[in-house]
């Protein structure tokens, strides 16, 4: 199945990308699509440990099962305010 | 992301905050109160003598606005809120501008007071958005970022 | 009364008040946050029919005065505030309009709005002011009045 | 000794003046310029016993001491904000 991947902030501008689509068998879980960016872009390997992470726009757990199509974002801690 | 209902204003832009705006969409004859909280910059030299003079700020804007809508249905079903404005900026916000502007009319000020500060938390909490600080020479530095740390247990 | 010094602005006068005015007023770049209190009057219509339509205010001014500089003073010696406005009106505010403005910015946001919050709790408390309820057949409730009962012990 | 009184609000109203001055005896209390007043301005009676008292502007105490020159000012619940 295909996942979006969206990066902001620091991550965005550290792998240089704002959004990519990454290859995941099927019932992977997000913790399994965080395994493949770190394989995929070693410079977001140190920040992975410390980030959240929301499946349609919404915050999930790491073991969240995803699904052909879902938009993953990788949230950094956020500052707004 | 701008979304004005008569009573609801809730919006994610580059334009500038206008408070007399916001006063104004609240101010409502229901209302004996309103709170306004606005969000500045501090200035700030750095440990190599570099000012800050600006703010960038990054949003995960589809869901930024999901949150903010939420925290708005959220805090009404706590507090009897008339009418309030939940405005964010986007991209750069110079040095003395307001970064965020939240105003809450609510009938007796007690209400509009704990539903101001229950937004503003809740908004630096939860929302997706980011900010960099951008420093005289044009360098930036984000705010909060993830700290490179190899071997800290995640969070999830 | 208007008193503007680079840092405190502490007004009863009977001109309109200006948010915006407020706002740039406190705006600060030692500042972080900005807290604006506002009231305003719920509108309202008497048990025979008749609309609210406007409030007038009397202050003992020398007095009034005074106390609002001292509650500024106060209100500086339990928080880090950084610049305020204690704003209020005289003679008569049409319904809509508000009656009395305080602006508090502080470093970090929840002095300014516990500083905010103290600041009118205190001037409705205490502060020499007093409003008329100004109905639409021109008569006159002074609100808060004494109530006549003869034979109530006194408070002095 | 001479003390200036000062009326506001309801009781300004009631009285039909903002500003007089009574003649009181040297050390007169506040309480003893109550009683002068309810005396002078029988419509003020029923409202004395629920209001404040300050003296030259500041709030005082109904056995205060009063001296010649003082304003008094009688001051019936605030209302302002």
């Amino acid at each position: 199945m295909t996942v979006t991947i969206k990066l902001f902030a620091i991550l965005r501008e550290r792998a240089n990308v704002s959004k990519m689509r990454i290859e995941l068998p099927a019932s992977a879980t997000v913790a399994a699509a965080r395994e493949a960016l770190a394989e995929r872009l070693p410079a977001l390997r140190d920040h992975l440990p410390r980030v959240a992470w929301a499946v349609n726009r919404a915050y999930v757990p790491i073991e969240t099962e995803l699904h052909d199509g879902d938009e993953l974002a990788v949230i950094p801690p956020v500052s707004g305010g | 992301m701008n979304i004005m209902s008569p009573n609801d204003w809730i919006t994610l832009s580059p334009e500038p905050l206008d408070s007399a705006a916001a006063v104004a969409f609240v101010t409502d004859g229901r209302a004996g109160g309103i709170d306004v909280f606005l969000g500045t910059t501090r200035a700030e030299t750095s440990h190599d003598g570099r000012a800050l003079i600006a703010l960038d700020y990054e949003a995960y804007e589809q869901m930024a606005g999901e949150q903010l809508r939420e925290l708005a249905r959220r805090a009404r079903a706590q507090w009897p809120i008339v009418k309030l404005a939940l405005l964010h900026r986007t991209g750069r916000v110079a040095l003395g501008e307001p970064s965020v502007m939240i105003a809450v009319s609510t009938p007796h000020r007690a209400d509009a007071f704990a539903a101001c500060r229950w937004l503003i938390d809740m908004l630096k909490k939860d929302v997706a958005i980011w900010k960099k600080e951008v420093w005289a020479d044009g360098s930036g530095t984000w705010v909060h970022p993830v700290v490179p740390s190899p071997g800290t247990p995640g969070e999830g």
